[in-house]
């Protein structure tokens, strides 16, 4: 059962310099429980596209298109009614666990806010869930009183806490903005566990945001890559890092140096992928990555590439994408 | 006057787009107009005002304003209008100046204390605190007090108090700065801290010292109106704005026109220069959002 | 010069940051940042320092730089104990040492174009050189990193992160240095462009046979440019070695757990069990 | 233009919301007044300071003397019933009021007086007008209620000079606390003094006298002559009796709830020089000056037409006062002839030092002004008093300076050695000892007339005008005094109109 | 925190002990002598010498400086050359005055200034937004003298309905007492307020752009409810801040304030105190009013910790 459907999504932004296209024709499913993966660099969109879902996209923002979520397009509620979606059935977890918290408040009344919100719960009830909650994301009492504030807390165990308050309302979609960029390694592990098992134990659908290949293979059934403002791959998660077809995917995948669990010989370069991602003002009319591509002929300049299926549930918005294998 | 700087293409790059960016904002227009204005006019005032500034007319004191006097006559018969032209170079050069002082001294001191940290720092700091602890007017009262009334003393007294508040704002930026790896880069270069804060440091916060000389600027023609009401100012028979509220304070019943005009003076000015620096705050760096 | 000896020698470095107090009559706190780090590297060697954050490994590199003093311990850069140096043969020693940093947008003073940023070690470090011959130095300098020489009358805004970082770079080769600090070179750059400016640090080792000291966070990306590497963890050295050893067989449980946690294509992910 | 500003401003001001409360004029009883005063006593008691805010609250009040000086400026008896003097001019000999009760309730009697006068002529005295007792030789009580002064020297107004407010006559229990609680003798009780707002004062039910009109009067202290006005017209005072603002008084007079009296003071207002400047010491200079100056404009430009010119230092209304105001017409023409003669005819610069009174400011600046006129430059410097009496008073580092001067029949100070004006001539000083040993009434003012044409003669000063007494009060109230022969704001005959 | 404020403490008192000197030596070189300025003309030598020792300003500087210092430490102010009654007692009159001058000044200045920063932010570039910042920039542009005569020429000359001035003392009654204060507070208040009004917008808007305000909306929060909720305690801490700079400009504001109005306050008693030489009234009204700035700030410091949780200590758990 679809949760989620974003259809044909424009996000532009005004700017000093005329109207930006942050956003064209972004589309994805996502099914009740499911979990999607969204990967990109900085500046594709991903983040553009989570904020536009959650409906808090920025003043100068306009979007148009239909994010249909249990049924009704988000982009067509009034204010009053997503503020009832928010938090309760719509829930996200921020890149900075530093700033995501107010830093004069306790931890226990912000993962108790929502729920006084929502669900009208007394001061009492809902610290009393609160401490429940910060137990089951492993900020547990007497360790940590939920009368600690932010500030007392590391990077990983204020994440924990952004989940408790996401979690509060068992809300029906997670979305996770890099939620663990911003933290050591070690603690990005046990974070992207935690984020996991309390997906399969809600039975939540996950959208996870990241630019992390590694991290999208791990942690999701389905994947979209973003460039530039569009969808250039869609598929099952293992499917697309079978046959990375688009030359983007391909390149970000011989790009990271963490990609592939053997060592490169001694010398051997990493697959660059050369120039620079076009500023949105200035975006070319056709193919978006054709100026970086290295498969790029002349029928790639006129016309955005319409998305192409190659195999059930794997699509690729390119004119000559990568048929063979991933090599691994 | 906005019309004088045309989108030449004599302008710098960094300038037009300035300008481009200025011209739409409608704050930082009439901040500059108003400015311009006051500046020209304390210009023509150098060279020709309606009448002699100092001359008294005692059969025609008081007078509404008329076609032949068009601001009044004040109670000496002295004409507002050519007294208020006059005022505004007195106010331009003893806000200039004293604002020359603060900037002058405050500025080196904070860089200082930004660069070398430790016991300097804690000295201008202190330095700082102190003066902060004197309510400034109360200190530039006491100020006038020894050395007597008059300009000179009013832009020294005015200077000392804008020197901790460039201390303090040179310091913190820099302290700021100092944390930026660019200026690790320089240490590594092998840049001394002098050379750095000549060449990285001054150079970054120029713009918003720019900003905080005209909010000080403003400041200091405020200051400057209130010790010449006090009578502590600039001295008969120089025109003053703040002298001519104080004289007017009297016949506000006879001739309410005395003490409307230079107030509003006053008040066109500040609200003009304040306009201007938040215009160029937005221009310069729109991430500065200093407190006010 | 004795070309035998190591580059750069650090021996028994300790550094502790005062805290504020915590009680009026009681010696303020300290925060020990370097616990007796020691650490040789061989002139065109690599040699990375990972750690998370907090584990002195930005401290290190500024020590090493002598941009912070330590309490104890000496670093000895060409043979010479850096902090016995008098100022002016500190600063001569300094156009064998240079740094590039983690962020492209703050390194580079956005108020002077990028001929005159990289020119600065040059005018800072070498006296009386000829306008012109700096001139051809830096457009030199910048072809050698990918860039043009056009580019030195541009402003640091008008380029993006990669290249920025390689006008950093640029900056710190223009001295022709043998030692270069790469403090968190990659890690603020985009997977794509962080492979360009790699690739970029590698070739030029070759080309100038540079000696990189490599700070990073990234277990992947060390693996890529060092030779060996070094695991710190609040201040102390908890384990160094050759990087394929390491990587294939770690010996410390910090270093295994670091690496347990780096998400990998292609494997499953496995419970780990955080670092306390 | 002066009701459009004001309604705009009030329907500005209204619209912004910031307007609470209503309309609560209260109607003033009609036994108290509130009366406004410029300047502050620094204590109250006269004895011990030069203030005349002192005199002008307690004077006649609270305190009394011997003597007291009536708004007619004429000698009348006040603690002293009567007074009898020996032929030769040497001994007083004054008899006491009977049943006089201080405000304490302790009895007041000769010995008193003794104390007083004995008080303020004693070595550590620091009564400011210790020259008034100069002449005593001593102080004798033969009986209660009598009290014989034998002089020194014969002292003309030696009468008069017992009227001032230094020679009050205190107790001895409580003179050490009159500075903050004066206890007197006068038709008055101080009640109570809130320090920099307002002072007092009760009707003394026990006064010896004819028992004073008001129940009760509160002086109260208004510095700012704008304030004066506002204070007035918002009738939070009922009277001024010396009003700060002469320009205000235009619109005072054309206000029918208002009374304007202009009265005379004996404040001769005086362009001082120094007549020892390099310049000033040249008299050619100095009637340069008198002749530069126009009086008329000076007193139309600073008093607003308050003011009556003078040629010398002497007060008009005094029978002893001649005209010598045609002396040293306004003539500018003549003023350059005469600096050019005495070799200033490319100019000169003087420094013009004015002590804070918005009188001496702006005459200070009308002055300026003329003197320009003339080609001589002066450098306007304001001083506060204490500067004026360090710098101009007392180190006589001055050029000009403008002041009035208080004090009734004061023109002896031009015969003082090392007074300001550094005026030093043997001529005038003879002539002043003679007239203080002169006692015939026709003798003394020929003597006087004399003393006028000779200051007029040596062109000390620029005499300016002699000070005008404005005064603005409720239209209901009656009995303040128009003229100030001496300062005070005698409060005793004062009443509500029915 | 504890330890913070100690430090705060004996910075404070180092800089009390340094303007004591300070304004010690000024009064030392201000022209003018206090014996003469209470004689007047007329006074000869030996009264003046009389006066002088009487006042005690012919002992030697030092034992001046010293025997002042005493006294402030042990809480004797001195006696008033002028007034001749102890400058405790001048200081307890007036202040009764100036105090809640202050207080209503800043109350109100408070009242007007954060509820329309709030509504400036929260209608950022609205009519509102536009019209508050036009306040604001006409409000810091007014002299507070100049505001003051306007007052009383509309309020107690034109409608006659609020005096022009002085103060009817407090056992006038209450609303007597504060109807006198009224204006003098509005003319102290308003340019306050105007600053404040633009430093709470500003530092709202820089909190409403804070990660937790989003996350606060993400919760499901109306943006007025993140605003309130979240926004507001953050960004009063700068406010507070201005708080307590405007504290300092209060106090010179009095000085001009109590002038026009002729209200007997502490600043109308310093400037008079100065004009009189009554130095050791200038003296300690100095010290103590620069006393009070410094525990005006203290105060700050303390809102502060009330404020923002992190300054109140407390190390990391876990």
């Amino acid at each position: 059962m679809t949760l989620l459907s974003v259809r044909d999504l424009c996000v532009t932004l005004e700017t000093p310099e005329g109207p930006a296209p942050i956003l064209e024709d972004v589309g994805f499913d996502l099914a009740a429980g499911g979990s999607l993966g969204l990967v990109g660099e900085s500046g594709c969109g991903k983040s553009m596209t989570a904020l536009a879902v959650m409906g808090l996209l920025p003043e100068r923002a306009v979007a148009t298109g239909e994010i249909v979520f249990e049924g009704c397009n988000l982009l067509a509620l009034p204010e009053g009614a997503l503020c009832k979606l928010r938090g309760r059935r719509l829930a996200m977890v921020f890149q900075e666990p530093m700033t995501a918290l107010n830093p004069v408040k306790t931890i226990g009344a912000q993962v108790a806010e929502g729920l006084r919100w929502h669900l009208g719960l007394g001061r009492g009830e809902a610290e009393a869930r609160a401490v429940k909650l910060l137990d089951r994301v492993g900020v547990p009492r007497p360790r940590f009183a939920p009368g600690l504030y932010p500030h007392q807390l590391s990077g990983g165990q204020r994440q924990r806490v952004v989940i408790a308050m996401a979690l509060a309302c068992d809300p029906a979609l997670l979305i996770a903005d890099e939620p663990t960029t911003a933290l050591d390694v070690t603690s990005q592990a046990a974070i992207l566990d935690l984020l996991a098992e309390v997906a399969a134990e809600a039975g939540l659908a996950l959208l996870l945001i990241t630019h992390d290949l590694a991290v999208v293979w791990q942690n999701t059934r389905s994947m979209i890559v973003m460039y530039a403002g569009r969808v250039v791959e869609r598929g099952g998660t293992h499917e697309v890092f079978a046959r990375m077809a688009h030359p983007y995917s391909r390149g970000l995948f011989a790009a990271s140096p963490g990609a592939l669990d053997a060592v490169l010989p001694p010398g051997r370069r990493l697959a660059a992928i050369p120039g620079l991602v076009p500023d949105p003002l200035h975006r070319p009319a056709g193919c978006v990555f054709a100026g970086r591509c290295p498969r790029a002929a002349a029928d790639c300049l006129p016309a955005q590439p319409a998305e192409r299926r190659l195999a059930p549930g794997h699509a690729v918005a390119c004119l000559h994408p990568h048929l063979e294998a991933t090599p691994a | 006057m906005p019309g004088d700087i045309g989108p030449g293409e004599a302008l710098a790059p960094a300038w037009r787009e300035y300008w481009m960016r200025g011209r739409s904002s409608a704050g930082f227009v009439i901040g500059l107009a108003v400015t311009a204005l006051l500046v020209a006019v304390a210009l023509v005032s150098l060279v020709w005002t309606p009448y002699q500034v100092d001359v008294m007319d005692i059969p025609v004191k008081l007078q509404a304003p008329s076609a032949a006097h068009w601001l009044g006559t004040d109670q000496f018969g002295r004409d507002v209008l050519s007294r208020l032209m006059a005022g505004a170079v007195n106010s331009i050069a003893v806000s200039l100046v004293a604002v020359g002082i603060g900037a002058g001294l405050g500025v080196p001191l904070g860089a200082l204390a930004a660069a070398r940290r430790g016991i300097i720092e804690e000295v201008v700091m202190r330095f700082n605190d102190f003066t902060f602890a004197f309510p400034a007017l109360l200190s530039a009262v006491m100020i006038t007090a020894i050395l007597g009334p008059g300009a000179v003393n009013s832009i020294i007294a005015i200077g000392i108090f804008n020197i901790p508040v460039f201390a303090r704002l040179t310091r913190g930026a820099s302290l700021s700065l100092w944390q930026r790896d660019f200026v690790l880069a320089a240490r590594v270069a092998g840049k001394g801290r002098t050379r750095i804060t000549a060449e990285h440091i001054l150079p970054n916060i120029a713009s918003l010292l720019i900003v905080q000389m005209t909010i000080q600027f403003a400041l200091a023609i405020l200051a400057e109106a209130g010790l010449s009401y006090l009578g502590l100012g600039t001295q008969p028979p120089a025109p003053s704005w703040g002298k001519m509220l104080n004289e007017a304070q009297t016949l506000m019943y006879l001739a309410p026109q005395l003490a409307i005009f230079p107030g509003l003076a006053i008040m066109g000015t500040v609200l003009g220069l304040n306009l201007l620096g938040d215009g160029l705050r937005d221009l310069l760096d729109p991430r500065l959002r200093r407190l006010r | 010069m004795n070309s035998t000896a190591p580059l750069l020698q650090v021996e028994h470095l300790t550094l502790d940051y005062r805290l504020p107090r915590r009680r009026l009559f009681a010696p303020p706190p300290h925060h020990r940042a370097l616990d007796d780090v020691s650490l040789t590297l061989a002139r065109g060697e690599s040699l990375a320092v990972v750690g998370e954050s907090g584990s002195g490994k930005s401290t290190l590199a500024r020590t090493v730089l002598a941009l912070e003093r330590p309490q104890a311990g000496r670093v000895v850069l060409l043979g010479r104990d850096v902090f016995a140096l008098p100022a002016d043969e500190l600063r001569k020693l300094r156009r064998h040492a240079q740094m590039v940093f983690q962020d492209p947008y703050g390194s580079l003073d956005p108020r002077r174009k990028v001929g005159w940023i990289v020119a600065e070690p040059l005018d800072a470090l070498e006296q009386g050189v000829e306008s012109a011959e700096r001139r051809a130095r830096i457009a030199e300098t910048l072809q050698s990193v990918g860039l043009q020489s056009g580019d030195a009358d541009k402003f640091p805004h008008e380029f993006s992160g990669g290249q920025r970082q390689r006008i950093a770079i640029a900056r710190a080769l223009i001295t022709r240095p043998a030692l270069i600090v790469a403090d968190e070179a990659v890690s603020a750059l985009d997977v794509s462009v962080q492979a360009q400016v790699l690739n970029l640090l590698m070739d030029l080792r070759e080309r100038l046979g540079l000696s990189y000291l490599f700070i990073s966070h990234d277990l992947a990306v060390v693996r890529q440019v060092a030779d060996r590497v070094m695991v710190l963890r609040d201040g102390r050295v908890v384990e160094e070695g050759e990087v394929e050893g390491l990587f294939r067989a770690p010996q410390h449980p910090y270093t295994r757990a670091l690496l347990a946690a780096v998400p990998r294509i292609g494997v499953p992910r496995r419970r780990v069990t955080a670092a306390p | 233009m002066k009701q459009l500003v004001v309604r705009s401003l009030a329907a500005g001001l209204f619209a912004a919301g910031l307007l609470g409360g209503t309309a609560g004029a209260a109607l003033a009883a009609k036994d108290s007044l509130t009366l406004g005063m410029v300047l502050e006593p620094p204590h109250l008691d006269p004895t011990a300071g030069a203030a005349a805010a002192i005199d002008e609250v307690v004077y006649a009040n609270i305190f009394e003397g011997l003597t007291r000086i009536d708004r007619r400026g004429e000698v009348q008896p006040a603690l002293a019933e009567s007074w009898t003097i020996s032929g030769d001019g040497l001994v007083y000999t004054f008899r006491l009021q009977g049943g006089v009760k201080y405000h304490d309730g302790s009895d007041f009697d000769s010995a008193d007086v003794k104390f007083a006068l004995d008080r303020a002529m004693a070595e550590d005295s620091t009564n400011a007008q210790k020259g008034l007792f100069a002449p005593i030789a001593s102080v004798e009580t033969p009986d209660a209620s009598t009290v014989v002064i034998t002089l020194k020297q014969v002292a003309g107004d030696f009468l008069f000079n017992l009227g001032w407010g230094d020679a009050v006559i205190v107790a001895p229990e409580s003179a050490a606390e009159n500075k903050n609680n004066p206890i007197g003798t006068g038709p008055f009780k101080f009640d109570r003094w809130v320090k920099g707002d307002r002072v007092e004062m009760s009707r003394n039910p026990d006064y010896w006298g004819e028992a004073a009109g008001l129940a009760k009067a509160t002086i109260k202290i208004i510095p700012d002559p704008a304030a004066a006005t506002a204070a007035l017209l918002a009738g939070d005072v009922d009277a001024f009796a010396n009003f700060p603002a002469p320009e205000a008084l235009g619109q005072f007079e054309n206000d029918p709830r208002f009374t304007v009296a202009v009265g005379s003071t004996e404040g001769e207002t005086i362009l001082a020089m120094n007549n020892a400047g390099a310049a000033l010491k040249d008299v050619r200079v100095r009637r340069a000056l008198a002749h530069a100056i126009d009086r008329k404009a000076v007193i139309d430009g600073a008093m607003f037409g308050y003011g009556t010119p003078i040629g010398s230092h002497f007060a008009p209304h005094h029978p002893a006062y001649v005209d010598l105001t045609d002396r040293y017409l306004h003539d500018p023409e003549k003023a350059k002839a005469l600096l050019a003669e005495a070799g200033y005819g490319d100019g000169l610069s003087l420094s013009l030092k004015l002590p804070p009174p918005s009188y001496a400011r702006r005459s200070g600046e009308v002055v300026a002004a003329q003197l320009a006129a003339v080609g001589v430059k002066t450098e306007i410097i304001q001083v506060e008093w204490a500067q004026w009496l360090d710098q101009v008073f007392k180190g006589r580092d001055y050029d000009l300076t403008i002041v009035s001067h208080t004090e009734p029949m004061d023109i002896g100070i031009y015969a003082r050695d090392d007074y300001y004006f550094n005026y030093d001539d043997a001529g005038f000083k003879a002539l002043m000892a003679k007239l203080g040993a002169t006692l015939d009434e026709a003798a003394r003012n020929g003597l006087l007339a004399e003393a006028q044409e000779k200051l007029a003669e040596d062109s000390v000063n620029v005499f300016l005008f002699q000070f005008a007494k404005p005064g603005v009060w409720n239209k209901d109230l009656v009995g303040l005094w128009e003229n100030s022969p001496v300062q005070a704001n005698d409060l005793t005959e004062v009443n509500w109109k029915e | 925190m504890a330890v913070f404020l100690l430090q705060r403490l004996a910075a404070f008192i180092v800089t009390l002990l340094v303007a004591s000197l300070v304004v010690f030596l000024v009064m030392e070189v201000l022209p003018g002598d206090p014996a003469a300025l209470m004689l007047g003309v007329s006074a000869r030598p030996d009264t003046l010498a009389a006066l002088r020792s009487e006042m005690g300003l012919d002992l030697p500087a030092a034992q001046r400086y010293l025997l002042w210092l005493g006294g402030l430490v042990s809480g004797d102010l001195g006696t008033s050359y002028t007034y001749g009654v102890p400058v405790w007692e001048l200081v307890r009159e007036r202040i009764g005055l100036s105090l809640p001058l202050a207080l209503i000044a800043i109350c109100l200045s408070t009242l007007i200034a954060i509820p329309l920063g709030v509504l400036a932010a929260a209608r950022h570039n609205k009519p509102a937004d536009v019209g508050v910042m036009g306040f604001t920039q006409l409000g810091v542009a007014v002299p507070n003298f100049w505001f003051a005569i306007l007052l009383i020429l509309v309020f107690a000359v034109h409608w006659q309905v609020l005096p022009a001035g002085g103060f009817a003392g407090w056992d006038a009654g209450f609303w007597p007492a504060l109807k006198t204060l009224l204006l003098p507070a509005v003319a102290l208040a308003l340019p306050q307020a105007a600053i404040l009004a633009r430093v709470t917008r500003s530092s709202v808007l820089e909190t409403l752009g804070e990660d937790y305000v989003r996350t606060a909306r993400a919760k499901g929060l109306t943006r007025r409810a993140a605003l309130w909720r979240h926004a507001l305690r953050n960004a009063l801490i700068p406010v507070v801040t201005i708080m307590g700079l405007q504290f300092s400009f209060l106090l010179a504001g009095t000085i001009i304030i109590e002038n026009v109005f002729y209200l007997p306050g502490l600043g109308r008693l310093i400037f008079q105190a100065i004009a009189q030489r009554d130095l050791i009234v200038v003296k300690d009204l100095v010290i103590l009013l620069a006393a009070s700035v410094v525990a005006v700030n203290f105060i700050v410091d303390l809102l502060y910790a009330v404020l923002d949780p992190r300054l109140r200590g407390g190390g990391h758990a876990g």
